[in-house]
């Protein structure tokens, strides 16, 4: 069988950094081929090139059999290479319909008007195939990430390509949609289209890929069928050692003091009395399905929106929070879950994103920052959370995006605050870093400090949670111990009635 | 009945904008009637100048004195004045129409003529000058500057104009033109400052040059020329009577108003004045400060 | 499944539609707070030659920000609407005056003089990557020169084509229904509000001008050929400024060579108090009409009441800070 | 795995380390260009008393663009900074004259007055959230018709406080150097320019300003007052626009009122030639100064060789184009 794609010695420099270095990828139709590796080994890069974004700088592309030159994504759509993109590129001012079909709206009255009721019911047809409930004519900008995902997925599917690139599509995606993604994979893959399939989470692999290419460093280490294949080698395939995985051991933090007291927490529909407690030393997990309002919870604690009524007390004193400054002079923190959007200044380096919360702690006298303090601690968090940037002077947004997620949790870490809250802190990022991001949140704890975490991903709050709340419509469901069964959390993610008294006292 | 009577300007925040209003105001305080006056930023803005006097006629007054940008842009406006019998009194430089019933305004043509004369006397009928003009399309603008080169390529063949620059009448702008054109020109007789910005203009930029050789001759007056003229950085100044015509144009609209007879074309006249004649009464009191 | 998501479907359309509406009607308030104020204070400003006034005074400030209006959705600005609806109208008295054409010739003249400059400015950013700010600008300053090389520094008279004035001054309107002879100026910044509207909601064109706006890379990603549709707006704004040209020299009966400059401020003002975002995005041609009025009744208004100059131009920057303050309050509310 | 972190840190700060002297270097190449070409054009051209003429012409709207260019950097932009000047100018002439005081306290007020009028804006800003463009619209105009009332229309004259002239006219590197006799309104500009330089790339608040223009939201959330930051900018950068009236009056030897509009498109294309982007976010004060030096290297270099004032404008809007967009070439390629 001629492989659909076959790419081969792509090298590609970016000024100071080699993103490739003679990587190859082969795709075969009818296959589902997943791409692994560590944040920043050049997997989103290999695919843009193939995707005609950028142009590489040495090496071959070979498209049925034959040498092309993938010069724009124009070209790229005409040899029918679809992508979905690892950041949102979406236009946040029009319609998800508008956003579906952009570029190939449907035409009436000879082609010079667009037809708005036939584009919508074909935006309509697509997303109702992916039994999405959405309707066409939203703005994007209104929708919640996971949704916006979905219409950029419900985009690429429209394309009809025979190449479908999906580049960390279920980063921001629940269980159950996931699972419909899966079955359009599937679909699609019956139908011989070549599916390319990143993901940094592992057990996807076993459920939907076909064959798993492995990168590290720009270069490909090889490729392996993913079912013979046992994790724990693709894992070391990537990381070039092998990582142990630990259970959760829950302390004993009868005798801890309450860091964070939240109580009667309410606005609209989005947070319905929301009360709870962390204790110092202990990780608190979020649980439930998108939308349950666990981010609103933690921006209406941090001062990010308003609230209607409900109170915060910090160590036992009562706080008044109306802006993120606030709660930060409170010794919160705040992790968002959109870093583009909140939590990078894209534009700036390294160093002065990671200070971006700490700036007071580096200003001396008449207001002059110490460059050699703020140049040591981003050169630190750099080390310890192992980002992976040419220097502490790389401009953010030529980050790999994992990596730019380590620059947020840096800037956190840096900040030293009393309670931390991590909005989906693991989003887009790799095996390794993730076991190196639990061992630092646990660390945290140990250190006697307040964690909450949100995920999404319950093996995640499984992992990590010394007690899990579970929230169904913004509500609090129920509390359960560390090491509880997934089956708990969801029965409890599902209630949408029940509402649960704090356990805690 | 309260008689009122809206003038509609070539300007507003100028000086010798202000000193016509100063005319104006002092004619109707006399005459006990009430005057608005008006004017745009610049002299290029025909259409805001249109709009002022639309908003004039709605508000049904008994006369109008009206300083025409573009006499013929004006001219369905006039029109509706006359319809209204509201009678339009002309001033400054002149509506090209029959249809205002009195004219109060300066010949800038001769004006101007009357500087190049001086120039020309002044540099010993020889030599290069130059102009700063405060407006390359607008009527006064046009007037001064043609007057005075008219007049010199007619009486003075030996003088040699060798540039005209606009400086919009902005100080600062005419001060930075007149330094580029003493650079280029360093053998520069004389210069024309064809408003009392581009004058001011032409005396700062020779100033900061320190070229004290050059003769410089200005227009209207102001607290700046006066002491110019006095410090004999400045040669002379050609002076019309903008008090004058403020109040001229107010008196005769308000007889207009009352259906008396008015002089068609009401001459308040141009002044040379200099270091010489400048206390004189009758200079100084068509100067302004 | 399928009927709840329909149910949904519909109830979510409508009422993004009715607060559509809610918003619309509100984003009048500042206006009639205007128009009900002026109108207490001064018993000339109701009367229907000063309203017809205050309309034949925002048409060509109205062309003029629908044009901008056009190029800010993209996430551009356009500096050179003044000077291009002046160079317009010089063509247009070269063509009609110099030339002796016929008057239909000298209209072309002037939307194809508009649309030419337009697919420069359009060129200038979209293929050399200038930023539009400069584009436009170093177009305005270029505009401007060229209108005083082509006229000669004077003005073009149109004496000798009877029924230019008729462009702007005269009154179909007031032909039909003598009652209300609403100038044809008025009616031309009508026309082009509708097909700029209708081109704005309907077309390919004016989907590609939001999305421009919203997010160009994107937009790019997606295949479409962004330079090319840019230029498309920036040619057609250019030949909605060749319109207000051809109003402004119809209503002077002349071309005025060196009107224009810091027309662009005013265009643009209407434009932002018309909730359009200069961030581009998003923004509407209704909004604009309404923000051309504002300017147009505040300043008609204060001069009919009589109010020194230097205190009008006190009183309109404080009213247009009040009313985008006002437009923004009531945006976050809903 | 650390000691390949830190080699890898090294080599790469290095490598951008060179290109950034490379880029400042390129970025005067318009200016290089400008300068030759006019020096073999007119002999005139590079005569000390000339090359004193620019740099004192610089003067003012240099130090304008540099306040511009804080504002910019935001993310915002101020059309109020040459009504500003000029309102400050005003002030300035009625502690001198009017009161009669003496001048350090003429200084302090003009200064303090640019100030309290940049509060008012950020303020509009921060609070309000009224976008930039309109909120400093608002305040060009209001500031504007208050130099008029202030100042009774009139022009305000520094007769009776000597050495007012001496603020931007004397030269103190005269008095030291004699061959070198740069008027102190440039000693100002290089003053405000190193000042304003430091602010940005030592201070917080100078990392504040590229913060809050590159992602304000992201810094609000990193428990920032972002509002107070951002008045802060508007206030440095009135207080600034207070040094360029005081320059400019002391030039003139009076205030003004009726100057300044206008001004605010020279100091903004300073800017944009320069470099910094409208979108925020990244500038520098450098780039800034280059700009203002081209724009009146460009205009004196026309007028020396006195080419016709149309034309002038012509070139003038060519070349503003071209230095951007060769500037832009540049930059991709780097
Ligand atoms: N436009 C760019 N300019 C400079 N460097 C870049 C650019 N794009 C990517 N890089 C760098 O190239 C390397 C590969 O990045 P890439 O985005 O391909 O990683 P990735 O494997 O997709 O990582 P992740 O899993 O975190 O998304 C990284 O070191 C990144 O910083
Ligand atoms: N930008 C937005 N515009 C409109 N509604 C929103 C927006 N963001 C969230 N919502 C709504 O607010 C509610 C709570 O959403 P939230 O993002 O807090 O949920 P979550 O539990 O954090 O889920 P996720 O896993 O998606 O982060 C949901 O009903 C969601 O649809
Ligand atoms: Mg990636
Ligand atoms: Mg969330």
């Amino acid at each position: 069988m001629t492989p659909l794609v076959s790419m081969a010695g792509i090298d590609k420099m970016f000024p100071g950094v080699r993103a490739l270095n003679g990587a190859r990828f082969e795709l075969l139709p009818g296959e589902v081929h997943a791409l692994m590796g560590e944040n920043g080994a050049g997997k989103s890069t290999l695919m843009k090139i193939l995707a005609g974004i950028y142009q590489r700088d040495r090496g071959a592309i070979l498209i049925d059999g034959n040498p092309t030159a993938v010069t724009s994504p124009r070209a790229a759509q005409e040899l029918g290479i679809g992508i979905i993109h690892q950041e949102l590129s979406l236009m946040p001012d029009l319609t998800a319909a508008q956003n579906i079909l952009i570029g190939r709206e449907p035409r009436k009255a000879g082609g010079l008007l667009l037809d708005e009721a036939a584009l919508n019911d074909q935006a309509a047809a697509i997303l109702r195939s992916m039994h999405l409930q959405l309707d066409p004519r939203t703005p994007v900008a209104g929708l919640t990430i996971a949704k916006q995902q979905m219409v950029e997925i419900a985009k690429a599917l429209s394309y009809r390509s025979r190449v479908l690139i999906m580049d960390e599509p279920t980063a921001a995606l629940n269980d159950t949609e996931i699972a419909e993604l899966f079955a359009i994979i599937r679909k699609l893959r019956g139908e011989g289209v070549g599916i390319v399939y990143i993901s940094h989470k592992m057990d996807e692999l076993k459920r939907i890929a076909d064959r798993v290419t492995v990168m590290r460093d720009g270069e490909t280490v090889g490729t392996v069928p993913a079912s013979e294949t046992p994790v724990e080698t693709i894992i070391s395939m990537m990381v070039g050692r092998k990582l142990t995985d630990e259970a959760v051991s829950v302390p004993d933090l009868s005798g801890s003091e309450i860091a964070l007291e939240v109580r009667g927490l309410r606005r609209g529909r989005e947070i319905r009395d929301v009360s709870f407690s962390v204790r110092k030393g202990e990780i608190l997990g979020f649980a439930g399905l998108m939308g349950a309002g666990r981010t609103e919870v933690a921006r209406a604690i941090f001062g990010a929106d308003p609230v209607e009524a409900g109170e915060v007390f910090v160590h036992g004193e009562k706080v008044a929070i109306r802006m993120p400054q606030d709660a930060v002079r409170a010794g919160i923190g705040y992790l968002s879950e959109d870093r583009k959007q909140f939590g990078l200044a894209t534009g700036m380096d390294v160093r002065n994103n990671i200070a971006l919360a700490s700036l007071p702690r580096f200003t001396g006298r008449g207001g002059v920052l110490d460059e050699g303090g703020m140049r040591e601690a981003a050169v630190t968090y750099i080390d310890r959370l192992a980002i992976k940037t040419p220097s502490d002077r790389q401009e953010a947004r030529l980050l790999s995006g994992g990596n730019q997620q380590k620059v947020v949790i840096a800037k956190w870490l840096l900040r030293d605050c009393d309670i931390l809250i991590f909005d989906e802190p693991t989003r887009g990022i790799d095996v390794g870093a993730k076991s190196e991001i639990y061992k630092l949140l646990n660390s945290l704890a140990a250190q006697g400090r307040a964690v909450i975490v949100i995920s999404s991903e319950l093996p995640e709050i499984l992992r990590l949670s010394h007690r899990i709340a579970v929230m169904c419509e913004g509500r609090l469901t129920g509390f359960l111990p560390g090491g509880s069964s997934q089956e708990e959390i969801m029965q409890l993610a599902t209630q949408r009635n029940g509402v649960a008294a704090e356990d805690v006292a | 009945q309260d008689v009122y009577v809206p003038l509609i300007s070539k300007g507003f925040q100028h000086q010798f904008w202000q000193a016509v209003k100063a005319g104006a105001d002092k004619a109707a305080a006399e005459l006990g009637v009430t005057v608005t006056f008006e004017g745009p930023d610049t002299e290029a803005q025909v259409d805001r100048q249109i709009d002022m006097l639309a908003a004039a006629l709605a508000k049904n007054p008994q006369a109008i004195g009206f300083a025409a940008l573009d006499s013929q842009a004006a001219i369905p406006l006039l029109r509706q004045a006359q319809e209204a019998n509201i009678p339009v009194i002309a001033f400054d430089s002149g509506v090209d129409s029959d249809i205002p019933v009195a004219t109060a305004s300066t010949d800038n043509i001769a004006a101007a003529a009357l500087a190049a004369d001086k120039m020309a006397e002044l540099i010993g009928g020889e030599g290069k000058v130059a102009l700063v003009v405060h407006d390359q399309t607008s009527r006064t603008g046009i007037d001064r500057r043609d007057g005075f080169v008219n007049r010199m390529q007619e009486a003075y063949p030996n003088v040699e104009i060798v540039t005209i620059q606009y400086g919009g009448g902005d100080h600062l702008q005419s001060t930075e033109i007149t330094k580029s054109i003493l650079q280029a020109n360093p053998d520069l007789k004389g210069m024309f400052g064809a408003n009392e910005g581009s004058a001011i203009g032409v005396v700062n930029g020779a100033r900061e040059l320190g070229k004290t050789d050059l003769v410089i001759i200005g227009y209207d007056s102001g607290a700046q020329q006066k002491q110019a003229i006095r410090d004999g950085l400045m040669a002379g100044a050609i002076t019309q009577n903008p008090v004058g015509i403020g109040y001229e144009t107010v008196v005769a609209a308000v007889k207009a108003s009352k259906g008396e007879a008015v002089e068609k074309n009401i001459d308040t006249g141009f002044f040379w004045y200099d270091k010489s004649n400048i206390d004189d009464p009758e200079i100084a009191a068509v100067l302004y400060d | 499944m399928s009927t709840e998501a329909t149910t949904q479907t519909a109830t979510a359309a409508a009422a993004p539609r009715l607060s559509g509406a809610h918003h619309r009607l509100l984003a009048f308030a500042s206006l009639i707070v205007l128009v009900v104020g002026f109108s207490l204070a001064s018993p000339n400003f109701m009367q229907t030659s000063n309203v017809l006034a205050i309309l034949q005074a925002t048409s060509v400030n109205g062309v003029l920000a629908i044009a901008a209006t056009l190029v800010i959705i993209t996430g551009g600005i356009d500096l050179s609407v003044g000077t291009l609806m002046t160079f317009c109208a010089v063509i247009c008295g070269v063509v009609l005056t110099y030339m002796g054409m016929p008057l239909p010739l000298g209209v072309i003249a002037a939307i194809l003089a508009g649309a030419a400059a337009g697919f420069c400015s359009g060129t200038f950013v979209a293929k050399l990557k200038v930023p539009p700010f400069i584009a436009t600008l170093g177009m305005m300053l270029i505009l401007k020169g060229l209108s005083l090389v082509i006229s000669g520094t004077r003005p073009i008279y149109f004496n000798d084509t009877p029924g230019f004035t008729q462009i702007a001054q005269g009154s179909l309107v007031g032909a039909i229904i003598p009652a209300v002879p609403v100038p044809n100026g008025v009616l031309v910044l009508f026309i082009v509000a509708i097909v700029a509207s209708f081109i704005l909601s309907k077309t390919a064109l004016g989907r590609y001008t939001f999305a421009l706006g919203s997010n160009e890379e994107a937009l790019r990603l997606s295949g479409v050929n962004t330079d090319r549709w840019k230029i498309a707006v920036y040619t057609l704004a250019g030949s909605i400024c060749g319109i207000a040209g051809l109003l402004i020299a119809s209503r002077l009966n002349s071309a005025q060579p060196a009107l224009g400059q810091g027309y662009e401020l005013d265009a643009i003002a209407a434009v932002v108090i018309g909730g359009t975002s200069l961030s581009g995005g998003r923004g509407t041609v209704l909004g604009t009409l309404i923000g051309a009025l504002i300017m147009a009744v505040l300043l008609n208004g204060l001069r009919i009441m009589s109010v020194a100059q230097e205190w009008q131009t006190v009183v309109t920057g404080s009213i247009i800070i009040l009313a985008v303050y006002v437009d923004m309050l009531r945006r976050r509310k809903l």
